[in-house]
């Protein structure tokens, strides 16, 4: 637990994006919620890959093929280690963290949830852990139950037993993608288990952002995006308990899930193999590997740590700056949130917003976040999010907050 | 700010701030139709009354961003009064122009309303409309500018016009 | 139509990896059939992404997600291109072909297909396109029927109208990855029609061979793999016609799928971002494009020329070296195959095989290759298999001799 | 060739082309069990004769490449006649050797058999076995050299011995 803070200008070297400019000015990128820039490691990983020794994975008896494969599951017991999972055979690799959910969805859902079944999700879950409910809910008669928010935006537990009666799984968020909020997993793991229900947590804004340790949460399943932690696009997964994978049938079928096809059926490999079809993001999985190894060196208290502090810096110029006429959506207490910071500006839609400041160089998200139920809780239609990440420093915070001021001026009426 | 003065001209403010035709008319006998914008949760209520093959009332609700509430705005003051077959020539050619840059990113044209082609579309004269050419060049506000339009669109087709 | 062939000098140069020695030997790289190496404007195509404009598509306001956005689109517009598609909107990116027959099992045939129903494969197709049925067939009552091979490892169709009688789907691959055979798609595709059935063709072992037109097929679903094609790995994607994809219901759900969700469901979005749920493989998809481009420039009939002229030096070298101790799994008819020849070592299993010729740089696969069904019709466990592409050479071909002479006299009683 | 020589031993090779213990034995009394390697095709099949505890007999039958065969070969001869319980720590140990590359991939090792641990294992003889070691430099081999010890496994387990 190194109190360390990051030294953001080395860390900032090795993005090469960042030396780009925007319509003439410093590119400030302040949507790493959506997908966080690539330093330089994580690419000349990849590069290495095809330029050295790329070949299917789990196929050839060859040297490069022998290498490629071990670099891919060096990159699975990475993510394992990460994530604090006991063997790298609890990781399932996936495109992104959505097919991972779908994976849970259709496989093992589909295996344990009959008509008048419960799921339960909170109002502030990305669609990602909202559809594939709806989308098993219209199939088969099961209900959604909605755990909604207090008015300090985070989980409102109160009614938690009720909700959690009868249900067979807890869907939830480590932390929103939207409000910033990260919420208390092991409470809520301890309520759905003495339901009885599995609890899955959407990762993808936690894994990147503070130390995840599966265990300490008692969750059955996580997901994860690598995208969203320095890794390349193409590639995300599942840590879930061992026994879960072991009895969960197979999702899509093909290559390398099999032990054995016949032409009158099939027998699935061993685990984490049964659910990896088809020829998988091989160099995107040893990128993934290498974002494991520049986040690992960070350290991530470290990197909580500074997200915490420019938070801090972030939530008091704006209010500074804007006072009344900036709404932000989200908890103020910074030991609750992490940096990502959801914003209504008086009387500006959130497109408009996005694109004036774009004019400045600022990239941050005009958008509905893809949590639409949310929005229709905080009443609007779309929000402008700043997202924070390791590469984002002061400076960053500064020109955010002067180029709302251009907004505020353009469409001043 | 030179680059933006393209996508916020004057004009297109000017219907933001006061949008034209805002309002609510009694369904039936008007048809109420809705569009959403599925990347930013736009949102577009058309109310459009229709008489022999008229469009003689036209209200508009909803919100959005300003370039999709002055289209809405500026849109609903192009058609009313005109014939469908009028309001759909404007739609076609409004809509080629919207498209000129998809259209070069597909590689594959394709008329959005099976009527009228680009050529005849050139014919139209979009009037203030064509102050919202300057969208092109933002690719994602496009979807911002053309929703009334493929909302009227779907509803015409519902209403059988 | 031109009977240009390949510059194959230059074409090497382009492939970093062909300059890497293995065992001190160089690199004989023969096992694209299984994934083919990537040509130096694929990486730097990839690399530029990350370095000069990355940002998430479909979701930004700001300059570089738009940026990023176009360059995605445009890759889909290039694969249309390739397919002979009338629109881009009509091809959907998945992870890889597996996904792609899975989305068509998924969402179309669990919409259309019923106890009773019958789906037609045939003998030598690849597990992607057999377990997805399996799965199908278990869960619905649905029969598998197999479509046999002729002698000369062509498909049988002398009983194709009884096979296809009561058919709902014809799942059928344009070239086989074992036997190198050649598909009559257009033929099959009229019978299927004929009897009321969909045609689904895996085209994973044809776009990167020869010019494919989904239209002149008369096919109506068409699954292609990017990492096959000199495109990265994480990228495939189907082609299906545009009344189909309307009417699929959407089977992975979460963001960029819907339209609209609210508490109570949700409505999907338009074709064909309804079936891309999630962060797609953004990067990879802009990868795929660039082998696009690279594969035209070359000219998919001239790769196809030199494929075919190199397959039959192939085919005469080793039938001269090793006679009757060399059995080859496929069509001797160069207009019937393509430059995939699988082979069997008299009294030398393919493993061991494989494990010599690497020795001297050569790559070469022992395997079922995901066949496990034909390689039961073939009576052998494992084929060494070879497999040509536009960088490989006589002289490769040449190594590939010795390099089995080698082996045979390693083991040699 | 010299980076075969490790691979391919001579005692190797010499149980690859003379096979111990291959064959049958009528089931029941002797128990039957099949393995699979999903990656290319190999097949190995046991007939296990249990008495009180020791395994009067063996044999195999299957096919494979010269790894798995002379490991299936090499394996009967090591455990016929012993107790299961010496067995299984013969193929603990036979594991452990096999899995000290795959054990460093992961950073977390674990007894496949869940008998005894790693240092228990290696006061286990190999004698022969020993021979096999040079497969751990070839990753893709090694689960053709394991495939019959799994196999062994699973048929003790369904045996219940
Ligand atoms: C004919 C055929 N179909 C399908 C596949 C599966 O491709 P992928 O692993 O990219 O999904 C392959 C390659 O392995 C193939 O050769
Ligand atoms: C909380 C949360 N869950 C899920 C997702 C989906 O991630 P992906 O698009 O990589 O599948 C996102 C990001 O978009 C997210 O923020």
């Amino acid at each position: 637990m190194s109190a360390a803070t990051l030294d953001v200008a080395r860390i900032q070297a090795d993005f090469p994006i960042l030396k780009r400019q925007v319509h003439g000015k410093r590119l400030v990128y302040l949507d790493s919620a959506s997908s966080s820039q690539k330093p330089i490691q994580v690419l000349d990983a990849m590069d290495r890959v095809y330029r050295e020794s790329y070949a299917n994975v789990h196929r050839g008896v060859y040297t490069i093929a022998e290498e490629t494969t071990a670099a891919y599951e060096a990159a699975r017991g990475k993510v394992a280690k990460l994530l604090g999972a006991a063997s790298a055979k609890e990781i399932v690799f996936t495109k992104n963290i959505t097919e991972a959910i779908n994976l849970v969805a259709y496989s093992w859902a589909r295996a344990n949830l009959r008509a008048g079944d419960a799921i339960v999700v909170t109002e502030m879950e990305h669609h990602a852990n909202v559809v594939p409910w709806h989308i098993l809910a219209a199939e088969r008669g099961v209900e959604l139950r909605w755990i909604p928010l207090t008015p300090d935006y985070q989980l409102d537990t109160t009614k938690l037993d009720d909700l959690l009666d009868g249900a067979k799984l807890l869907a939830v968020t480590a932390a929103s993608n939207v409000l910033g909020t990260i919420n208390d997993l092991r409470q809520l793991a301890d309520a759905a288990h003495a339901a009885g229900a599995r609890v899955l947590v959407d990762g993808a804004q936690a894994v990147p952002h503070f130390p995840v340790d599966v265990q300490a949460w008692d969750a059955d399943f996580v997901g994860f995006t690598a995208h969203k932690m320095l890794g390349p696009s193409g590639i995300g997964g599942l840590w879930a308990r061992p026994e879960l994978l072991e009895e969960m049938p197979p999702f899509l079928g093909g290559g390398e899930m099999i032990r054995e096809v016949t032409k009158e059926g099939f027998l699935p490999n061993e685990v984490p193999w049964k659910f990896e079809a088809g020829t998988m993001p091989i160099a995107e999985a040893i990128g993934l590997g290498a974002a494991v190894d520049y986040l690992s060196a960070l350290g991530l208290d470290a990197v909580r740590a500074h997200e915490k502090s420019l938070t801090k810096y972030a939530l008091d110029r704006l209010t500074d700056r804007f006072g009344d006429r900036l709404r932000i959506d989200g908890p103020r207490d910074i030991e609750v949130r992490g940096g990502t910071i959801s914003m209504v500006l008086e009387g500006i839609h959130a497109h408009d917003v996005a694109q004036v400041v774009d004019e400045e160089g600022v990239c941050v998200r005009a958008s509905h976040h893809c949590a639409k139920p949310l929005m229709r809780v905080l009443e609007v239609p779309a929000t402008v999010r700043a997202s924070l990440y390791v590469y984002n420093d002061e400076a960053d915070v500064d020109a955010l907050v002067e180029a709302l001021s251009k907004a505020e001026q353009f469409f001043a009426i | 700010m030179p680059g933006l003065e393209d996508l916020y001209r004057e004009i297109i403010l000017d219907h933001y701030r006061a949008p034209r035709n805002r309002g609510e008319l009694p369904v039936p006998p008007a048809h109420r139709v809705e569009g959403f914008n599925p990347l930013c949760g736009d949102e577009v209520i058309l109310y459009l009354e229709l008489d022999d093959g008229v469009v003689t009332d036209v209200r508009t609700a909803g919100q959005g961003c300003s370039i999709s509430q002055a289209s809405t705005s500026m849109m609903s003051a192009a058609v009313k009064g005109r014939s469908v077959s009028e309001a759909r020539r404007i739609i076609d050619a409004f809509l080629a122009l919207m498209h000129t840059h998809e259209t070069h990113l597909e590689g594959t044209p394709d008329s959005a309303t099976g009527n009228g082609d680009g050529s005849a579309a050139d014919d139209v004269r979009l009037g203030d409309l064509a102050a919202l050419q300057g969208v092109v060049k933002f690719p994602v506000r496009i979807k911002c500018a053309t929703l009334a339009w493929y909302t009227l669109l779907q509803g015409f087709d519902e209403a059988g016009a």
